[in-house]
Formats: structure tokens, C-alpha cells, sequence
């Protein structure tokens, strides 16, 4: 497709010239935000105030919320702490083997997401080929508030690190190797230069994990298990309530989203104002 | 006294480097585009390493291929701008200044006043808390140099530290370089293309032509700087060639 | 590099290090009821309208339990159960996974016994805008149908009874064309009530306690008789592996007495 | 953390400058590979050759499988097409309510996967808010191969986007303005400019796309349906087995895997081909 | 004819540009670092834009504040090479020098003799299927000229063209430059530190100072190259600025 040819042929019409770019570009934006959102407003009509009030006051709601909340925090946070460095050092670096940790990276988003928590009970589980050594050191995995936490990071993870790796491996050397010549070691030309000029990236990489994380459904459901206070996360309190009352599960997805979008505004105001200050 | 003879392959010939500098000493490496003057300076820079050679810096030795030794660049302190620059763009200009002296663990006041005093020399004191993606191309170059003279180097690598720079900077920076080469008592490698500026700053001229590196004893021209130099074409030189 | 493998392994254990210090930080809070002693219930998703009203009578019964639902569909407890979670009852909604968890020894095979069961039933959008008056009208064309797979429970017992009706009342091509009218074959029973809920599909096919489970005035509802039915069994029993015993008996008890099986029945559960 | 002061300490009883370095970057990159392999060979003890081979010759499975391919593979296009432009003018220019189109990108993945699929009903089913129109125009998209695509669209293009976004924002403006001096139309630099420079980091992100919507499994089954061979993708054939014969469902996953394995492969090999060709 | 006359807030000062020239002459932009020499180039390239005023080529008017015109670049046929060469990194040599001749969507034939030619004027033709991210800085700097001159362009901005480029490529890219200008007849801006560059290719010099910008109409210097310069400062500038 040609697009530069097509947008001379109709700018000849249009005169003003750029007009055509900018209506081209309010178009496709405006498609992509309207696909992925409409959908989301079609939710709101299926609730009414009074309901959205009760399941805020319910205290499942209530505990769910928090508990899908500190998981995704943990799982997103241990994603970001290793999962950098990881990608630094797999970028910078050629080793034997490299392309198959690229594809091993990716493997996790391809397994549907309950089959990815069979796996896990597959190796973590108490008859787990892992598992079943913790077991014998009294330490469970699997049902706890942990394997929550494993479940998200395990599908969740090679978001954040595939988008880190991209980042890093299109960044201009010339700033490490100058760094180097200044005395800086590995880690501090990745703390100091690697992750500041990609900070941005690797925040907005963060809150899709994050995002992620919070929409886990099959894989903790099989891994951890639906147990109010200990594994119901959010998803799998709206799982819990659509058997019975449809339209509260839509409630408690509302309340789901409009927090989200609380938090990311949050991040990224703060993540904002921090580079002003910088 | 830096040391260095080493051979690499690069794409088009095999770069094969024997260079010498005593403390306090300025040598300038000139040859044509693509010679390998900044390859030269990378390797020993330890930002890539040479096939066979060695390269030392008075007892410390860098990089010793027989042995398989290598200095990873960080602890060579050695004061390298880069031929792009490469200030750090999400820094401030006081930050850029300011990095290499808090990676030797100075005290924070020593940092300062140093980076401060830099900046003084370089006249970019009135932006150092602009970001340095927002400086012009002439003010990033001084940042470079600002922030490879503070760290007092073991070693200098200029890469056309001129570019970019007006008048008044040029001959500000040339006096510099020549003030922390003795002051320091260090080497110095300077590229630059200008004949003008090599003859001025040149206590040797190291000339690069098709990978070799042929050191200039006796010029054919004499140079207009003030110093007393060699005037005659080392005999491998081909004839012809200008100096 | 095999040492090397082993030290990338030991730094993972110090990165589950980080995750167990996160899972013990979030537990505290959850957990405060610490005086009584928790129960942990896995029971089949079918069950989850009646699960907190069967919590609330039991913890006012026995006020020193504190009783947690697992809910997911039977075959998955049974996979988790298989897997090591560690529960103290198990309600199925399948004798054939009740029956393959005894074999692999996982419960008190003594335990075990019928408490409930249930009919499927058609249901409808309130809207009807297919003006379906009776199962005989399923087949008719450009309708939406939608049931279990042939796998779940749900499904199983939708087929018997559809044979059943075909067998008895309306025939082979009754059979043939409701068939044809399925668009989907839901894996969850959830599934199906939500595309009938939302208007998507024009019936489904579910068990009587799904249709009570739900917000009164949301469906409509085509009974079909009991003879041309089909009826899933219910069993509950004891996971061998219990550490509550006592507390464990105690809800299979509740759960069988009249108090029990009258909360069982408001939600459309006919006695075993 | 101090990293480099920790790497500074340790060194000196290393003394092998870097041996350090290279140690912690072996162990950091293997507990990731691990963490996430592990798993999934976990699954592979779960199954028998014989069994393995009996599922790829059931008609289900490759008929799922071909459904899956050609959906996933539609759906990564449409997003790739629509949303690499979408992405560039995006990220290059700045307009009113920039910050909100951000959030919305990130939308859908918070969302458990069954509520997108009932958001997307809403929206486009028979009685959805738009659906309703096209219904009487006689056209219906629920319950259909379309729905598919459009489920996998949803959950899976803001992977996309984020990332062509981020990595578009990385980039040195300095060549587009030099290509626009050249002559070169907003549709030239977009397409020898841009995309060529982070045309790695967008198969990346394509590759990414394709995994997560081939595993899609909770939107599809709630707004697509689940019929063998028009709406029944590997994810719902797997679930479905799994609710019967568990062994077969991990089996089918196995397939999956080694495809998905394969295919990545195979793109990463021909891009890396054409790059060193070019 | 280039017109131009601008305004445009900086961060230190209001760049206030009134500068013209005529086809086949060559005007120097001097001035210190920073003074506004690249903004001013790329508001005339249309790569920003400036609050107030009006550029014209010609007959054709690229911005004018008062009506809001704003042609876009790519339909202003500069030929800018800019000061840090943005050669693209993607791209073969020939690559990027055909760049600028395909969007003119000349015939295959046409574009490839002119990339050929140009290719041999910068002597670069050996490195033509080479990738422009595996030049040295002297050889990225001959592309970049290349790619701008290979388009005939209807005026051409050189922002510091001599940088980095070795004695013998500087005296060809001036030859070439003062070529091109008076063959194609068409205005050239080009910016240099070195006076003695500047001297000898210039018609006439614009002085940027402080973000004035002053026309040299009788400097109080004599240029040393071959050119009749006129030798007096403009009355505005401040006593003792060298020229
Ligand atoms: N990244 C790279 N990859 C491959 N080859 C390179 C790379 N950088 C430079 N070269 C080649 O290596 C040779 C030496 O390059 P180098 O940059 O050292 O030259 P130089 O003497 O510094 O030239 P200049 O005066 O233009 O800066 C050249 O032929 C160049 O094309
Ligand atoms: N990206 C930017 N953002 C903000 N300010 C900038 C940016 N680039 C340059 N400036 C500032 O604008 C002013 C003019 O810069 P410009 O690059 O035009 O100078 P110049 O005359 O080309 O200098 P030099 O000789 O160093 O190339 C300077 O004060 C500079 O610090
Ligand atoms: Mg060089
Ligand atoms: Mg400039």
C-alpha cells in the first residue's frame, strides 16, 4: 500500500495541505479508541447506581479488591525488579542460546491461561515435580496467596520483559559506553543510564503488566484456587457472582475498571511530574 | 607513557596501531575518513577489543591479548569525547559534568566545586540545570569536554574536539587541553582533520593511511604553531601525500 | 555452565524470596478471624446462590467455624484436589468424578453420600422475542440455542433429557433441528445463563438451581417433565486429607438435615 | 539498591574483573527462563507419546488448530495495519484528551477476559447497543468466525499499540525531519523511516500480539461461542477436553505449544534473513 | 531568491532572523554557540515553525504568520544536511542518497545515474552497499552531502558541512558546494565556525548574535581567500566582535 501516493493524489483536492493527514490520523485514532472502548461503555448500561452503590458496600467486593490489588502490585513489582536486568543483560549480550530464551519468553502468553495454571500445578503442586520437595519441607505453594501471585507473574511477566528488551535493544549505545569511560559500572550505567532513558517505556510496560495481572482469571482459578480472603481476586469474585446475579458481576467489573484507570492516571501523573522536576 | 600496539580487521583492511605518548605529551592522530582513528581510540578506551596486542598505560596494563587480559573500560579512567558528543540527554548539563566524579566516590562537595569549576572553564555555568537534549550542538560538545577534563583523567582521548565549537571556544579549549596534558601530567590523543590545529597542539603526529599507522619524524612542511616539530614524512609514507 | 544453572536457580529461590515476604504481607489482614477455625468447602460452581446462605446458617449453627467456598466447575476441583489443594469437604455435582477421587483415595470413601439433585430446565430472555411457548418450538429455524459440551455435567444430563423428549414426544427431526439451532456449546453453566440473560442466544439448556440462582424477573422458564428429564446427582464427602474432621462431619451433617436441604431447595435443588 | 556498589565489593575477591558481571546476569536470565519453561515442561510429564499422537490425528484438533491459526493470524494483521499509523501519529503528535487515548489503550487488558466478551456482546451482540442496528441490516457478527477475530482484536492489539507507541516515542526525530526535507510524505517516512528503523521491535510486538490471541480463551467463548470449526479455537477445544479426559486437553496444549514454537521461530528466521540481506 | 524574515521565543532570548539570498550565492551564518544558527535553518526547512513573520523562495511562499501559511518540508525542496549528518541508519549508502531522488518519483534509470554520480563526487562509491550505521563520522558527513546535493534542490542549508570530513573531502565538498549553486542557480545557507572556511566561500555574512542577526556589509577585516569581500562591520555591532 502506497499510503504516500494516495495522500498526494487527494491532497491535490484538499489544498490545504496536512488536512488530509490530520483527518487520516483522527480517523484511525478515533477507530482504535472507539473499538476498544465502546465495548467498555456498553457495560455501564447494563447497571444502575443503586446497584453499583450495594456492591461497594459488599464486603466480598471490598476484599477481593484489595487482595487483586496487593497481588498485582507484587507480581508487577517483581516483574519490573528482575525482569530489567534481565532484559538488559539478554539484550546486550550475545550467548549461545539466546534465541531460545526469545521464544521461551513468549511461550507463556500462547498457553491458554488455564493450561498455564495446570502447569503450574504441574510443577508446583503438592504432587508437583517441585512441589513435591517444598512439600516435604512444609512449604505450600499452591492455594495460597502466593500462587496467586505466581499465576499473575507467570502470565503476566513476559509482557513487561519482551517490551524491555525492544526498548533496550534500540537504544543508542554510544551513552553506555560513555558512561563506561566515566567509571560507571554495569549496574550503575543501568540504573543510572540504561533505565532513566528508557524510563518512560519501561513505566508504560509496567502498567500493562500491571493491567494484566489484574484481569488474571484461568490460571489463578486452577493455580491458587477461588477462595474468598484468600485467592478470590477481582475476576474471579465477578466469575463467583455471574453464576447467580449477572448484573452485580457487571457492577464489580465496573468498580474493577474505574480503579484501574485510577491508578494508571496516578502513575503516570507522578511519573510525570518526576520528569519536570528531573 | 601509554603503550599500544595492537591489530583488529576491519571491514575494509586489518587496522594495525603502534602508537606511544609520554605524560604531558599531545599526540594527534589524523588520516583520511574511515582511517581508523576512532576504532584506534575505542580500543583503547576498552570499548572493543583488538585481536592480538597489548596496550598499557604506564604500569597498568589494559589490555594484553597473549594473556587474554582486558580492563573493562570503567577502570581505565581514561577521559574520552566521543566524535558525536554524547552528552547524556536525560541528564541536566551539571549532571552530565557531574557523572563521572560521583563514579569515583568523591565527597559531594569535592564533586561540586570541580564540576562547578568545569563548567566555569567551559562557559556553560548559565545551563547547567538545562536538560542537555536541549542544548545546540556546540554547547553539547562543551558539556563532553567539560565532563572528560573534570574526572583528571589517567589518559586523554579527544575525538575532533573542535566540531562544533565557535571561535572563542576553540582557542578556550585548546588552551585547556594543553593546560590539564601538563598539569595532570598525562597523555593525550587528539583526531582532528584540521592541519592548522594538529601543528599548533602536536608535540608527534600519528598518520593513519589504510590501517597502518606511520608516525611523522621529518614532514615535508613545516608547521606554523609555535613549536619546534619534526618536518620530515616517515619513509613509508607514499609520495605525495600531504601533511 | 550446569553450576552456572544452579546458581540462576538459587537466585530464584531468592526471587520467590520477594514473592513470599508480598503473599505474607497481604495474608495478615485477610486472615483475622483467627480464633475460629477455618473450613474450606469445594464445591461445584452450580452451587454458588446457595453457598453463602449455606455459610450463614451453618457458621450461626456452629459459630466456631468459619467456612470458606472454592467454587469452580466439579472437574476442576477434582484436578485441584488430584494436585494437592488442601480442603476439608467436597460437593460434587458428578458421581463420576466423586467416584474417581475414591478410587485415588483422596476422600473418606465412607463419607460420602447423596445431598442433592437437580432437573434441567429451559430457560428464556424475558424479552422472548422468539416467542418460544414450549420445547416444541426449539427446532424452529434461525433460532439460538445454547447448552453444555457434551463433557460438563450440564451437558451430559441436557442431551439425556433431549433424547428423552425426542424419543417420547416430538421426534427424530425435532432432534435434528434444535441441534442445528445450537450456536454454542458453553463449557461453564455461567456460560450459558449469561448469552440467555443478555438476549444472545433464544434458550439454553441448564440445571432448575441455575435458574432460581438467578435475579428473579431475568428469565423465563420452560419446565420439562420430570419423565422426560434427566437428573444429575449431587454427592458430598470428606477429603481424606482433612485436618478438621470434627468441623468437616459437622457441615456434612448440616448439609443433609432439614434445615440444609430446605436452604437447598429454595435455590432449586430437589432432595437426593 | 547500589548494584555497582555490591558489584564492587564482590569483585574484589572475584578478581576477574566481569566474571561477576556475567555470573549474576547467567543466574538472573535463567531464573526468568526457568520460572517460565518450568511449567510447561511440567506439562509435558503429563502425557504419552501414544496419546500425543492420537490427539493430532482427532479431526477436532486440527480443526481447531487451523481455526486458531487463521484467526490469530487476522487478527494481528488488522492490528498491525490499524494500529502500527495509529501508533505513529499518536505518539507524534500532541492534541486534546492525548492522555485519555493512553488509558484506553490500556483498557481492555484489565479486564477479566469473560467481562470483555460480555462487554463486547453488549455492544455487538443482537440486542448490543450497535449490534441491534446491524441486526436489522441483517447482519450479525456474534456467535460467528468474525467474532473470533474481533474477541482476540479486543483483548490482544493494546499489546500491540502500547508497544509500537513506546518504541516510536524512543525514536531520534531527527531522521524523519531530515526524510520530510527529502521530500519524503508523512505516508514516505512513516513507511521507509519509521517502521524500518523499529522494525524489529515491531515484529516483536506482532509476535507478541499473535501469542496472547491465540491463547485468547474467556472473551471468545462468551462473545464467539464454541462450535467446532466456525467458533471453536485450541483454547476452547482444550477446555472442553479438559472438562472430560484431562490427559487429551494437556496433550492438544502440547500441540499448541511445539506450533506456536514453530511459527515464532520460523518468523524470527525469515525477518532475521531479510534484515541482513537489506 | 531567499526572503526571510522571523521571530521565534527561545529559551534565552527572541531569535529574530532577517536574512536573504540570492540564487548562486552563498551566504555564512557565524555566531556563538547557541546563537540560533540550526533553529533558524530548520524554521526555513520547516521543521519548526516561528511565531511571527514570512519565508519565501522565489515566487513561492513556504510561511507566512499573517495568513497562517505553513508549507510543509517535504514540499519545500531544501537540500539541508544537518549538523549531526542523520544519515539513515537502515539504509545502504546508496540507499539513503537515492532517498530524496525516489520521492521525486523520477524514472529508476535517472535516479540511479544521479545517486551513481553523486556517489563519486563524495567518494563513496566503494561503500555504496554498505549500511550507513558502519560509517565513520567522515564518511556518514560525505553521505549526508551527497543525499542533500543528489536531489537538485532549490536552495541548500549546510549546517557545519565541513565537520569531520579530511583535508582533501573538505576542499572537494566546497568545490562541489560553490558548483552546485551556481549550475543549479539557487541560494545556499551555509553555517561554519572557522573564518577562514567562511571567508572563502562566502558572498556574504550574516552574524548571529544574540539572537540578532547582523549582515556583515563592510567587516573591518580583509578575507584572506581569492573573493571581493566587502569589509566594514555593520554599524549595530558591538566594538571588538571579531569578524
Ligand atoms: N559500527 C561499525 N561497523 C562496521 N564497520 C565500521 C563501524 N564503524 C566504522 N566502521 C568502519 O571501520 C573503519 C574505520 O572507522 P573509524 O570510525 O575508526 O574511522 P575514522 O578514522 O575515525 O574516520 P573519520 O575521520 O571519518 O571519523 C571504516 O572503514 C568504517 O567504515
Ligand atoms: N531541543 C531544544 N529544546 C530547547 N532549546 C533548545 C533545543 N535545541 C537548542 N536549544 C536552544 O536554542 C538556542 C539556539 O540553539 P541552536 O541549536 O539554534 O544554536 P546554534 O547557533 O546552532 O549553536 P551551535 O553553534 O552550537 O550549533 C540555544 O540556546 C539552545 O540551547
Ligand atoms: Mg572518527
Ligand atoms: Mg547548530
Amino acid at each position: 500500500m502506497d499510503l504516500s501516493r494516495i495522500f498526494a493524489s487527494i491532497r491535490g483536492a484538499w489544498k490545504t495541505p496536512g488536512t488530509l493527514a490530520v483527518v487520516f490520523g483522527i480517523a484511525l485514532v478515533g477507530a482504535v479508541c472507539f473499538y476498544l472502548f465502546a465495548p467498555i461503555i456498553a457495560l455501564f448500561f447494563r447497571t444502575s447506581p443503586a446497584l453499583f452503590l450495594t456492591s461497594l458496600k459488599n464486603p466480598v467486593v471490598i476484599e477481593s479488591l484489595k487482595l487483586s490489588l496487593i497481588t498485582s502490585a507484587a507480581a508487577t513489582l517483581i516483574a519490573v525488579a528482575v525482569g530489567t536486568p534481565a532484559a538488559y543483560l539478554h539484550s546486550r549480550h550475545r550467548y549461545p542460546g539466546k534465541e531460545i530464551v526469545d521464544v521461551i519468553i513468549d511461550l507463556p502468553l500462547i498457553l491458554p491461561p488455564a493450561v498455564a495454571g495446570v502447569a503450574l500445578l504441574m510443577l508446583w503442586g503438592r504432587m508437583g515435580l517441585l512441589g513435591r520437595y517444598l512439600n516435604l519441607l512444609g512449604f505450600h505453594v499452591a492455594f495460597t496467596t502466593l500462587a496467586v501471585v505466581m499465576a499473575q507473574l507467570f502470565v503476566a511477566s513476559p509482557l513487561y520483559i519482551r517490551q524491555a528488551k525492544e526498548l533496550i535493544s534500540h537504544l543508542d549505545r554510544s551513552y553506555e559506553q560513555t558512561a563506561r569511560t566515566l567509571g560507571a559500572s554495569t549496574g550503575t550505567v543501568f540504573l543510572r543510564i540504561v533505565v532513566p532513558l528508557i524510563g518512560g517505556g519501561l513505566i508504560s510496560a509496567g502498567i500493562t503488566t500491571f493491567a494484566r495481572a489484574l484481569g488474571e482469571f484461568g490460571a489463578t482459578i486452577m493455580f491458587a484456587g477461588n477462595l474468598s480472603g484468600v485467592t478470590q481476586t477481582m475476576p474471579l469474585a465477578i466469575y463467583s457472582a455471574m453464576q447467580g446475579d449477572f448484573e452485580t458481576a457487571i457492577s464489580i467489573s465496573i468498580i474493577l475498571v474505574i480503579i484501574s484507570i485510577a491508578i494508571m492516571a496516578a502513575v503516570r501523573l507522578i511519573t510525570r511530574r518526576g520528569e519536570i522536576h528531573a | 607513557m601509554l603503550n599500544a600496539g595492537f591489530s583488529l580487521p576491519l571491514r575494509d583492511f586489518i587496522l594495525e596501531v603502534k602508537v606511544d605518548a609520554r605524560p604531558g605529551e599531545i599526540a594527534v592522530f589524523m588520516g583520511e575518513n574511515g582511517a581508523g582513528k576512532t576504532t584506534a581510540l575505542h580500543c583503547i578506551a576498552g570499548l572493543c577489543t583488538p585481536e592480538r596486542g597489548s596496550i598499557s598505560l604506564g604500569s597498568k596494563l589494559f589490555f594484553d591479548s597473549a594473556s587474554g587480559f582486558h580492563l573493562p573500560p570503567e577502570e581505565r579512567q581514561v577521559g574520552y569525547v566521543f566524535q558525536n558528543a554524547a552528552v547524556f540527554p536525560h541528564m541536566t548539563v551539571a549532571g552530565n559534568v557531574e557523572f563521572g566524579l560521583r563514579n569515583r566516590r568523591l565527597e559531594e562537595s569535592v564533586v561540586e566545586k570541580r564540576a562547578t569549576e568545569w563548567m566555569e572553564i567551559m562557559e556553560i555555568s548559565d545551563l547547567r540545570d538545562i536538560k542537555a537534549s536541549h542544548l545546540s550542538g556546540g554547547q553539547k560538545q562543551r558539556v563532553a569536554l567539560a565532563r572528560a577534563l573534570a574526572i583528571e583523567p589517567r589518559i586523554l582521548m579527544l575525538d575532533e574536539p573542535f566540531n562544533g565549537l565557535d571561535g572563542r571556544s576553540q582557542e578556550n579549549v585548546d588552551l585547556h587541553i594543553r593546560q590539564s596534558t601538563k598539569k595532570l601530567s598525562i597523555p593525550c590523543l587528539l583526531v582532528t582533520h584540521r592541519r592548522d590545529d594538529a601543528y599548533r597542539v602536536a608535540d608527534h603526529i600519528y598518520r593513519f593511511v589504510q590501517g597502518k599507522v606511520l608516525r611523522e619524524v621529518d614532514g615535508v612542511c613545516i608547521p606554523p604553531g609555535n613549536k619546534m616539530y619534526p618536518t620530515r614524512h616517515a619513509d613509508t609514507i607514499e609520495p605525495g601525500h600531504r601533511c | 555452565i550446569l553450576i552456572l544453572l544452579l546458581v540462576g536457580s538459587a537466585s530464584f529461590a531468592g526471587c520467590t524470596g520477594v514473592t513470599t515476604q508480598a503473599g505474607t504481607e497481604a495474608t495478615p489482614t485477610l486472615t483475622q478471624a483467627q480464633s475460629r477455625t477455618p473450613l474450606v468447602i469445594y464445591a461445584a460452581a452450580s452451587l454458588t446462590g446457595a453457598s453463602p446462605v449455606l455459610k450463614q446458617a451453618f457458621e450461626k449453627a456452629y459459630p466456631q467455624y468459619d467456612v470458606s467456598f472454592d467454587l469452580d466447575g466439579t472437574q476442576m476441583l477434582t484436578q485441584k484436589i488430584e494436585q494437592g489443594a488442601e480442603a476439608d469437604v467436597f460437593l460434587s455435582a458428578s458421581t463420576r468424578y466423586t467416584d474417581r477421587l475414591k478410587s485415588g483415595g483422596y476422600l473418606e470413601n465412607s463419607t460420602v453420600k447423596k445431598f442433592a439433585s437437580n432437573y434441567i430446565i429451559i430457560i428464556l430472555p424475558k424479552a422472548n422475542t422468539a416467542k418460544i411457548e414450549s420445547a416444541a418450538d426449539l427446532d424452529h429455524t434461525s433460532l439460538r440455542i445454547a447448552m453444555g459440551t457434551e463433557e460438563v455435567p450440564v451437558g451430559i444430563n441436557t442431551r439425556q433429557a433431549i433424547d428423552k423428549m425426542a424419543n417420547t414426544s416430538y421426534g427424530p427431526s425435532w432432534k435434528e433441528g434444535l441441534y442445528s439451532n445450537v450456536v454454542t456449546y458453553e463449557t461453564t453453566e455461567p456460560g450459558v445463563v449469561t448469552k440467555v440473560n443478555l438476549g444472545e442466544v433464544d434458550a439454553g439448556f441448564v440445571y432448575e438451581s441455575s435458574y432460581k440462582a438467578a435475579k428473579a424477573g431475568t428469565l423465563k422458564a420452560i419446565v420439562i417433565p420430570k419423565d422426560q428429564n434427566s437428573l444429575q446427582t449431587y454427592t458430598v464427602g470428606i477429603l481424606a486429607k482433612t485436618g478438621e474432621k470434627e468441623g468437616a462431619s459437622r457441615f456434612l451433617e448440616f448439609l443433609t438435615s432439614a434445615d440444609g436441604q430446605k436452604i437447598l431447595a429454595d435455590f432449586g435443588f430437589a432432595s437426593a
